[in-house]
């Protein structure tokens, strides 16, 4: 067994995942990946159980295994009980561990996903806030959000939320101790290590690709990860 | 006590092992829950490769019964062994003694309502292999729920075999030839139709049966796509949406029937089950029940005196079933003759 | 189609939910997005009589930084701890999630520790290191909805309006989503099961309205986690909603009911970004389809205020539906603030419709 | 309209409510061995075209036969006619004149 396919059984996910399959294409019938996407979960899992090192890496950077949405409709259907879904996870994690991730297009998108709601857990306690739903950047939200963004306190003090403030309620301020709890249990669990080498991978990738990034949401690389699309990711097949 | 047999099952493997032993002049009782003999054969319209009538074959083996007993509408509630004899115990019959037993308790077909995603009770265009049978040997015409000739057909094989989901693992075997016979059929019907097969494996394993899977691509034009079916959906007009992959070309793929068919797989018969309870029989992962040996004594239960016949041992055709009950008869004289000094 | 052949299904998957003391915990999108959603939730249930605590220290489960891969999953599986801690520190063991991704977070979680017994010994340590908690797993675990369908009787006792036509007497039609995460990957988990879940379809069906089923029922709103959340990834996302629209709109449906945090905003918003990219707009000349949460629509059928349940902030206006059920509202309240203050208007979309 | 920074994705899912079966029905009427094809591919595996470029035989007519000629006009280009897949076809599917048909048809058809 090679090393990658071995740190890919140490993800409890993965032993969950991978069971035997016979490539009846279930998961890609279903799969909302596979319909806008060069995508089938049916392959990746024909690829994993050949245990082929190369192939793995190839895998693991490669934009294939970004296409998922993790909608897990897979799992629902699999006639020998694997879970391409959770695979993806594992394969995701392990990208992203070994710096593979940055490799592709759809991987290096994940230092936006840091910086956007990975901090936002850390500074909020919640994966988004509105305070963060820009109209610039989700223009998709609408005029109706457009307005509700520039009149959040009434808005939400008339929807009755708890907007910033103690106590329960909705986007309530989080205490400071709860937020310290959640960042002892980021050190001790992974998740800082995780943002770490993101932080590390794309910022030596940014500087191979010859793209400015800054420590901001506002910079070269930044922009370039959360808008383009270089390639047609839908063709091929 | 006299040398005789009791046959438990009234299919075409109990009817093929009673007809052997009434001409062998052994005392034969034959058993059957339901009200008449010939079990799923005798529902089925025409049977593969040749597309010769089954109730031909369910004919042959009445006109063989001889004198056997026959018993029907009863099941059994339970069996005595009494070392050199065997009780058998019926709900609507007196209790009958014989001193071997034959068993061949046969198959049921998969509850196909088991696979939610395929709509099967639910959508009104969704029936199984069994009800086309139904539907060809009484009305003789195939029509959609509501009431038209349906333009396009899918046929669905695996349904309740090589699926964990519910519990199967197995291949049916029988599926397969089925249903390219059965598209065929259809074709003959519905000359302007268009049929579609999704499969994983066309598992052509026997005789003229590859033959036949050449003849419906090329004499019917029926199209092959291999891919499960991944779930069903209706649409306004009642037609049926079904989603697969066509793995060949690596694409999700989506159309609409007016007519969808499920190969509803085989699995143990409530009977079976019951009567390897009784008697303390090994059943396999799988349910079916395991003989003293599946290569040298496939027909032996490993009690003495009492033989198995398929397809309480695993799915299987016609021609080895009628094969597999005449061996077990066989077995069940050579035992009886040799005053019982074998183990089985 | 045969609702018999339902109804055996619905059998065959009916849940345990806890009738009273939950421990609620909040979502990360519904906060934003439907505030008065949760709000409505919890003054029902008072309503009712029900106690539902809210602990303010509780946070994210970080199912959607799980979901997009940036949280490990030992990440998530003491996060989730944690909030269990919470609960039993509370004195309680009824969890009620308002999040479908934490519903089936913590479901995938706790499956996670029945099978692998060593993970749960390693995340009651990482949370004791971390926060020096301790936890009892919950005895009960239900989403939010599964505890409104199990009131919706008591709702409908309560109610003042009923899903139905005032001027035709027929019930409304109405299409149900339901999360992807809810029981996908594990059906028993889910009133109904995952094919024919029945968690909404019981509510519409209690409160007078016809549930239809249309062929791309079960397929996702789209949200994807990272699907949605770059850019340049959002055009599956909203290809997939598409996919239902055009699948649900030859049915004519009133309105859109959902459980997920993620697909009403989804579903309310791509309506207007479909029609601003294409023109298109479902619905009644250019009114689109209504989308609610559940909570919003047992506000409705208990009465209480269109502009208290938050419909103000949904992009595709729900005010055709109140007229059919012959619901009061004010528009002239409509985006006032808590003391009827003007704070302006939002901008009218350029095809779908804006009241 | 709008810009939001992106276009609703194509779906790539083959619809055989939707498909266009000219191309296969034109083919099928000159040689109807196509018909006959079990999906094995060995005329995949013996493609020297195949070897060289992306070109994947096997999966261009079975895409044909699915209604869904998107890439035939540029795929087909890359076929050297070497008669190889004809050879090496078990059930003696005519790959040769299929193709030959399938580029008399983009003459046709467009």
């Amino acid at each position: 067994m090679g090393a990658l396919f071995e740190k890919l059984c140490e993800d409890i996910r993965f032993v969950e995942g991978l069971k035997a399959c016979m490539n009846c294409g279930t998961c890609t019938a279903i799969c909302p990946a596979a319909e806008f996407y060069n995508y089938q979960p049916r392959m990746l899992v024909d690829i994993l159980q050949t245990h082929d090192e190369e192939k793995i890496e190839a895998l693991l950077k490669s934009d294939t295994i970004w296409y998922c949405g993790e909608c897990m409709s897979c799992v629902t259907r699999c006639p020998r009980n694997n879970a391409p879904g959770l695979l993806i996870t594992a394969l995701r994690s392990l990208s992203q561990e070994m710096g593979y991730f940055v490799e592709s297009e759809k991987g290096r998108q994940q230092l936006a996903i840091k910086r956007t709601v990975g901090h936002w857990i850390l500074e909020y306690g919640y994966c988004l806030h509105p305070s963060q739903i820009t109209p610039g950047n989700h223009p998709e939200q609408g005029p109706v959000w457009d307005w509700e963004f520039h009149h959040l306190e009434g808005v939400m003090e008339r929807l009755g939320a708890n907007y910033k403030k103690a106590g329960p309620g909705v986007l309530r301020a989080i205490p400071k101790a709860a937020l310290d709890e959640i960042k002892k249990i980021f050190d001790e669990t992974g998740a800082t290590d995780r943002f770490e080498k993101i932080e590390a991978f794309s910022k030596k990738k940014a500087a191979e690709m010859g793209m400015k990034l800054d420590d901001g949401l506002e910079n070269e690389y930044i922009t370039h990860i959360y808008k383009a699309n270089t390639k047609d990711h839908s063709a091929g097949q | 006590m006299e040398d005789s047999v009791i046959v438990i099952g009234g299919g075409i493997s109990g009817m093929t092992a009673a007809g052997i032993l009434a001409g062998n002049g052994l005392k034969v009782t034959l058993i059957e829950r339901n009200n008449k003999l010939g079990g799923h054969v005798a529902d089925w319209f025409r049977l593969f490769p040749d597309r010769r009538k089954a109730s031909e074959v369910i004919d042959f083996l009445n006109a063989s019964l001889g004198n056997t007993e026959i018993i029907c509408g009863s099941s059994v509630t339970g069996i005595i062994n009494h070392e050199n004899s065997f009780t058998v115990l019926m709900d609507n019959a007196e209790p009958v003694t014989a001193t071997a037993l034959i068993l061949a308790t046969g198959f049921d077909i998969f509850n196909a309502g088991k696979k939610e995603e395929y709509g099967y009770g639910i959508y009104n265009n969704v029936i199984t292999s069994a009800e086309l049978e139904v539907m060809f040997s009484t009305t003789g015409s195939v029509l959609t729920a509501e009431g038209r000739p349906p333009s396009r057909i899918g046929i669905i094989h695996c349904v309740g075999s090589r699926d964990e989901k519910v519990g199967n693992l197995y291949c049916s075997r029988v599926c397969c030839v089925t249903g390219v016979k059965q598209a065929i059929e259809l074709k003959e019907m519905y000359p302007s139709s268009q049929i579609y097969c999704f499969y994983m494996d066309l598992r052509m394993f026997d005789r003229h049966f590859e033959e036949l899977y050449y003849e419906a691509q090329q004499k019917w034009g029926i199209n092959f796509i291999r891919g499960r079916l991944s779930e069903c959906a209706e649409n306004a007009d009642g037609s049926i949406v079904i989603k697969t992959e066509d793995t060949l070309t690596g694409k999700p793929l989506k159309m609409s029937v007016d007519l969808l068919i499920l190969l509803a797989g085989i699995v143990p018969s409530e009977g079976t089950k019951q009567i390897a309870g009784m008697l303390g029989l090994k059943t396999g992962d799988d349910g079916f029940i395991n003989s003293a040996d599946g290569h040298t004594r496939d027909n032996s239960s490993g009690i003495p005196g009492v033989f198995l016949a398929v397809t309480l041992k695993g799915p299987s055709s016609v021609s080895p079933v009628i094969a597999d009950a005449r061996a077990a008869a066989i077995q069940a004289i050579t035992w009886l003759r040799s005053k019982k000094n074998m183990n089985d | 189609m045969k609702i018999e052949g339902k109804r055996r299904i619905w059998d065959d998957y009916q849940k345990e939910i806890a009738g009273d003391n939950y421990f609620y915990v909040r979502s990360c999108v519904r906060q934003n997005f439907f505030p008065g959603a949760e709000k409505t939730f919890l003054r029902y249930m008072a309503e009712l009589g029900k106690n539902v605590f809210e602990n303010p220290s509780h946070t994210t489960c970080t199912g959607i930084g799980y979901h997009s891969d940036i949280v490990p999953f030992k990440t998530a599986m003491t996060m989730v701890a944690r909030q269990f801690a919470l609960m039993t520190e509370a004195g309680y063991e009824n969890f009620v999630t308002s999040c479908i991704t934490s519903f089936g977070l913590y479901t995938e979680i706790l499956d996670t520790w029945s099978h692998f017994p060593e993970q749960e010994e390693q995340t009651r340590e990482h949370l004791k290191k971390a926060t020096g908690r301790e936890f009892v797993k919950p005895k009960n675990l239900a989403h939010a909805s599964d505890v409104t369908y199990k009131f919706r009787k008591d709702i409908t006792h309560r109610g003042k309006y009923r899903l139905v036509n005032k001027d035709t007497g027929l019930p409304l039609k109405v299409v149900e989503h339901i999360g992807c995460h809810y029981s996908r990957m594990f059906p028993s988990k889910g009133v109904g099961g995952a094919e024919y879940p029945y968690v909404l379809v019981g509510m519409v069906e209690e409160w007078g309205g016809e549930v239809i089923d249309y062929p791309e029922r079960r397929h996702c709103c789209g949200f994807g986690f990272r699907q949605y959340l770059i850019q340049a990834n959002r055009g599956y996302s909203i290809a997939a909603s598409k996919k239902k629209f055009e699948s649900m709109k030859s049915y004519k449906p009133d309105m859109i009911l959902t459980n997920c945090p993620g697909c009403p905003m989804f579903l309310d918003r791509w309506q207007y970004a479909i029609s601003e990219m294409e023109g298109i707009t479902y619905g009644d000349a250019g009114q689109g389809i209504p989308v609610m949460t559940y909570e919003e629509l047992a506000g409705l059928i208990l009465g209480y205020d269109p502009w208290d349940l938050g419909f103000q902030v949904h992009q595709v206006p729900v005010e055709p539906l109140l007229d059919k059920i012959g619901i009061p509202y004010d528009p002239e309240k409509k985006f006032l603030d808590i003391n009827g203050n003007a704070m302006g208007k939002p901008k009218s979309p350029s095809y779908l419709k804006f009241y | 309209m709008i810009d939001f920074g992106y276009t609703i994705s194509n779906d790539r899912q083959t619809d055989l409510d939707r498909g266009d079966m000219r191309y296969f029905e034109f083919v099928r009427a000159i040689d109807p061995s196509l018909d006959i094809c079990i999906g094995c591919g060995s005329c995949t595996a013996t493609c020297k075209a195949g070897n060289f470029t992306s070109f994947n035989i096997r999966r261009l007519h079975t895409a044909i036969r699915r209604g869904d000629p998107g890439s035939l006009k540029s795929e087909i280009k890359k076929c050297m006619f070497c008669g190889k897949c004809q050879l090496a076809c078990p059930r003696g599917v005519n790959l040769r004149n299929v193709i030959l048909s399938l580029n008399r048809a983009i003459e046709r058809l467009g």
